[in-house]
């Protein structure tokens, strides 16, 4: 797996060895213009990572722009780990979705489970504590072997991480349909709660302040993890093995009460978790929202394996893993802080004010990029976009009304596994840790009580994604709406929407047709319920052999009751009552 | 023929062992601090009836489909006949 | 009266079981993290749930280690009550103040869901506010809950009456569907259901209060505390 | 000396071991009725520093205290030296 000599700058170009890290000749061309000089082979592996769609939006950037973003109460908008919502009382929620599709594809228990652990970090790296967590999950149709295996070890995967962590996995939603076979989609949701003064940003501000890094040591696991999640899903995957990694969910929950007191601490000044792309996407990040730079030495890097490149450990995605910013001088009391959890800090680098990503190992330079080109200017594509012909056909399909035996319909109907009991799922995961699920599983939003008021949260994930395979338009509409209901019958105010985009390839027209018509659905949608979308997920490339999955923007909705006795919840109470009807 | 099959599970390279990990700290602080490393995993004892030009072919069949994960796990087998007394 | 929570790495459990105490109960309660070695000031202490280093090799197994563990004991042996709850009981067993072993549950998946718990004996420190023979609803959430002991350990369980709780159900696969035992002296108590989780209608059930408050009460009598 | 131990840890004669139990039902499910039981034990490979005259004791120490459950578990280990190259 290990290269034994990296191939040179002249070789990277002559050999086109970019196609191989996912990057088209216009994007090396571009690379080469941000740095002046052609790429050496760490570089280029910088620019292939954090200019892949996982990380860039290179391809969904147009779209997103369309989504309202602001609100009264919005405190952090798309950008950071998290969005945030103000919830009154100096409180907020800090919420997000994310999608773990591809590695649960090859590896359902470990990909599901690193997908929670990821989505988890996000929220305490805004200073958050993590309360409650929600999924959606979609796969092929139960009959099939092999989507029972990947169906058990998702939801295995989900309960391991979560009910050793400690956080509620209190809702979610699945889909069984055949057009998901061999692409499932495992969407991971958590939501977290913050006082306003704790918030934190990704920032490395300062110059010489000290880099932190805190967690696991970095292995050769998952590398291009994020170009992984940008390409579809074929044979070689399997091949791609070293792109899953495994999950650590005991070190997250001493990261996540370890960072919760680092967040406390006047000196912090930012924190990021190493997501995709691990130390490239957060140092490059932290330093280009900050307009500084960042050099770190990587012999510091704690490291699992021996003999690692730079290569190697920039684009690693071992999980459980926080970089970190602190004021010079306060660095022993932060890594003291994190001894008593039983984690070391490490010195790794420092702020500059050179605007660049500057990567010392052995003793020479590795790498030294300007982290803007890297992080904000990465290449942008409006992708060309096609009305399907099946969606003309659909528009002209006359409506009729089916003759039915109402009563055996309805049994057909309770027997589909999508709209069954989802007990045996929610069953196996502890949804009441921490004492503050009010409404449990199996309801219309699950509800979360905030300790010390007589507040509560409610969230519901939702998509009908074969509404929107007819129509996206429409069906992008629905998911919101939808997602809307469940709050408000639950007794909550709608506050706001975190979308996680699960579409297959933006390269064939019908599909970035599908992504423009029900992104301007979920829009439009969003604007008139006054739920801005404060954050999400894009996940593209779904798609196999056998083509792309259903269109699927799953809609994330927190809301807000204000009062403990305004929850509701869907069980019929008591013989008698009466029964209405409401709408159309 | 009866056989006992012994299959060692172990993980590939590269993959953490989170287990492992926790014990060997676990061991230095109860004072051995001689252990270097340890590395956790499973052997599987079976006991079958098969032919004896299908035993090999058969666990492997097995090992691959379920008794080992092979995208992050490496199996080896050992095949000893049941002499009956 | 008040309480020690102890704190491991990765116990969950501990703000259920500090709220319990303080804010259902009106008792007080501090959060112990595990290096420390004093528990003299406290007048009981309670092992909550979660997954201590993770189960990593086995549930309960390298928590025991903790430096607080030998304070625990001599508190136990002082005769101060010691509740160890779902993790907390695996942390008891693991260290031999309890007897038995746990294994992972028959089916090999995690349990959440609230189940009928009989209380079979209700003459403890922890279940004297119980009726003997009542059926409690009490939330489970574990994975490795199934609870193991020879026959003759059987045997001496039910002849000395350590069992306190029964599921209502076969559940897990536990021997003779134990959910919870005492020591011979009775003041050790470890138990799988989560009876911090039933203390309040609003989360569901309130079934679990009175073990608390039997815990309370005991230790009001015994030091004639008038409140 | 640097020496490799791996430890084996089984069940009990007598203790049910429900991953065993779930495993062989799973493969017969999946058509391998042949096979008549299986049994899952942990295995845990070691790597420590020791006096030759110790290694056996010391492993027997961390077997004892922390490796393995004497009420529900068995342990053996084996023992190699470390060649170094
Ligand atoms: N993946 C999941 N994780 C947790 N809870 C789930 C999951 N899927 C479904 N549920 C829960 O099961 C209940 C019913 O789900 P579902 O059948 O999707 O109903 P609905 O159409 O009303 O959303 C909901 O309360 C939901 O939160």
């Amino acid at each position: 797996m290990q290269l034994l000599r990296e191939p040179s700058a002249e070789m990277i170009e002559e050999q086109r060895l970019y196609e191989e890290m996912g990057m088209t000749a216009d994007e090396y061309q571009l690379a080469v213009k941000e740095l002046g000089r052609k790429p050496n082979y760490t570089e280029l592996g910088l620019f292939s990572v954090m200019w892949s769609e996982h990380c860039s939006y290179k391809n969904s950037k147009v779209l997103l722009k369309k989504f309202p973003v602001e609100g009264p109460r919005v405190l952090q908008g798309p950008g950071e780990g998290a969005g945030i919502i103000d919830i009154d009382d100096e409180q907020a929620v800090v919420f997000k979705i994310e999608s773990h599709n591809h590695p649960s594809a090859v590896e359902p228990y470990e990909g599901a489970a690193t997908g929670v652990g990821g989505i988890i970090r996000d929220v305490f790296s805004m200073g958050a504590r993590p309360v409650a967590l929600l999924n959606s999950l979609r796969f092929g149709e139960l009959k099939n072997p092999r989507v029972r295996y990947l169906f058990e070890g998702v939801v295995a995967g989900i309960a391991g991480y979560g009910n050793c962590i400690g956080i509620p996995t209190v809702g979610g939603e699945i889909q069984f349909d055949d057009g998901y076979e061999g692409n499932p989609l495992v969407n991971a949701m958590c939501v977290g709660l913050i006082d306003h003064k704790d918030i934190q940003k990704g920032q490395a501000k300062g110059i010489g302040n000290p880099v932190l890094y805190v967690g696991a040591s970095t292995g050769r696991d998952g590398i291009h993890g994020a170009t992984f999640a940008s390409e579809e899903l074929s044979e070689d995957s399997e091949a791609k093995r070293p792109a899953v990694q495994v999950g650590d969910p005991f070190m997250e929950k001493l990261l996540v009460e370890a960072c919760l007191e680092a967040t406390k601490h006047p000196k912090l000044v930012g924190i990021q978790d190493m997501g995709a792309a691990g130390l490239t996407s957060s140092s490059a990040e932290m330093a280009s929202k900050a307009g500084s730079g960042i050099r770190m030495n990587l012999d510091l890097v704690p490291q699992r394996e021996r003999n690692m490149t730079p290569y190697e450990m920039m684009l690693s995605e071992s999980q459980e893993r926080m970089l970190l910013v602190v004021e010079k001088g306060s660095e022993q009391e932060f890594i003291e802080m994190f001894e008593k959890w039983g984690l070391h800090a490490v010195e790794v680098g420092e702020v500059t004010d050179t605007k660049r990503l500057e990567l010392i190992h052995a003793g020479e330079t590795a790498a030294d990029v300007p982290v803007d080109a890297l992080a904000e200017e990465a290449p942008v594509y409006h992708k060309p976009s096609t009305e399907p012909e099946s969606f003309r056909a659909f528009q002209a399909q006359k409506p009729f009304l089916p003759e039915v035996d109402t009563a055996k319909t309805l049994e057909r109907l309770l027997e589909q596994p999508t709209i069954a009991s989802k007990e045996w799922v929610y069953g196996q995961y502890d949804y009441m840790v921490r004492t503050s699920t009010v409404v449990s599983p199996g309801s219309d939003a699950a509800v979360v009580r905030i300790r010390g008021t007589k507040k509560a949260l409610a969230m519901t994930t939702d998509c009908n994604s074969r509404y929107l395979f007819l129509d996206p338009y429409e069906g992008g509409k629905r998911a919101v709406t939808e997602a809307a209901r469940n709050i408000v019958v639950s007794g909550g105010e709608p506050l706001g929407v975190t979308d996680c985009l699960n579409y297959g390839s933006p390269d064939k027209p019908e599909i970035f047709w599908q992504l423009e018509r029900s992104t301007d659905g979920l829009s439009e949608a969003c604007r008139e319920l006054q739920t801005p979308v404060v954050g999400g997920n894009v996940s593209l490339y779904n798609e196999t052999a056998n083509g792309a999955v259903y269109p699927t923007p799953v809609i994330g909705m927190v809301g807000l009751i204000h009062d403990l006795d305004h929850v509701t919840t869907q069980q019929a109470k008591a013989a008698g009552d009466a029964v209405y009807f409401l709408g159309q | 023929m009866t056989y006992d099959v012994t299959v060692y599970v172990t993980w590939k390279e590269g993959v953490l062992d989170p287990q492992g990990t926790a014990v060997t700290e676990s061991l230095h602080k109860l004072g051995y601090g001689e252990v270097e490393s340890v590395s956790i995993s499973r052997m599987l004892q079976l006991r079958l009836e098969a032919a004896p030009e299908e035993v090999e072919s058969k666990v492997t069949e097995m090992c691959e489909k379920l008794l080992a994960n092979p995208v992050i796990e490496d199996y080896r087998f050992e095949v000893e006949e049941v002499v009956s007394t | 009266m008040k309480f020690a929570v102890i704190v491991f790495p990765g116990s969950n459990c501990d703000l259920d079981m500090y709220h319990a105490v303080t804010d259902a109960v009106g008792e007080q309660a501090e959060y112990v993290w595990h290096t420390e070695t004093d528990l003299d000031r406290f007048d009981g202490i309670l092992l909550p749930g979660g997954f201590s280093y993770g189960d990593y090799l086995r549930a309960g197994a390298i928590a025991r280690f903790s430096p607080v563990m030998e304070s625990v004991k001599q508190a136990a042996a002082e005769g101060k009550p010691v509740l160890g709850v779902c993790n907390g009981f695996q942390i008891l067993l693991e260290s031999g103040l309890l007897p038995g072993a746990m294994r992972r549950n028959e089916d090999l998946h995690f349990i959440c869901r609230t189940v009928p718990l009989q209380v079979k004996k209700a003459d403890t420190m922890f279940t004297s506010a119980y009726e003997a023979g009542e059926t409690l609803q009490i939330p489970v959430a574990h994975g490795e809950g199934n609870y193991y002991c020879s026959e003759t350990q059987l045997e001496e369980l039910k002849q000395n009456d350590q069992i306190v709780f029964t599921y209502g159900a076969a559940l897990n696969g536990s021997v003779a569907d134990i959910a919870g035992i005492v020591n011979e002296a009775g003041n050790v108590l470890g138990m799988m259901p989560h009876p911090e989780r039933a203390v309040e209608a609003l989360t569901g059930s309130e079934d679990g209060r009175r073990l608390f408050e039997s815990i309370v009460r005991q230790w009001r009598e015994k030091h004639a505390v008038t409140s």
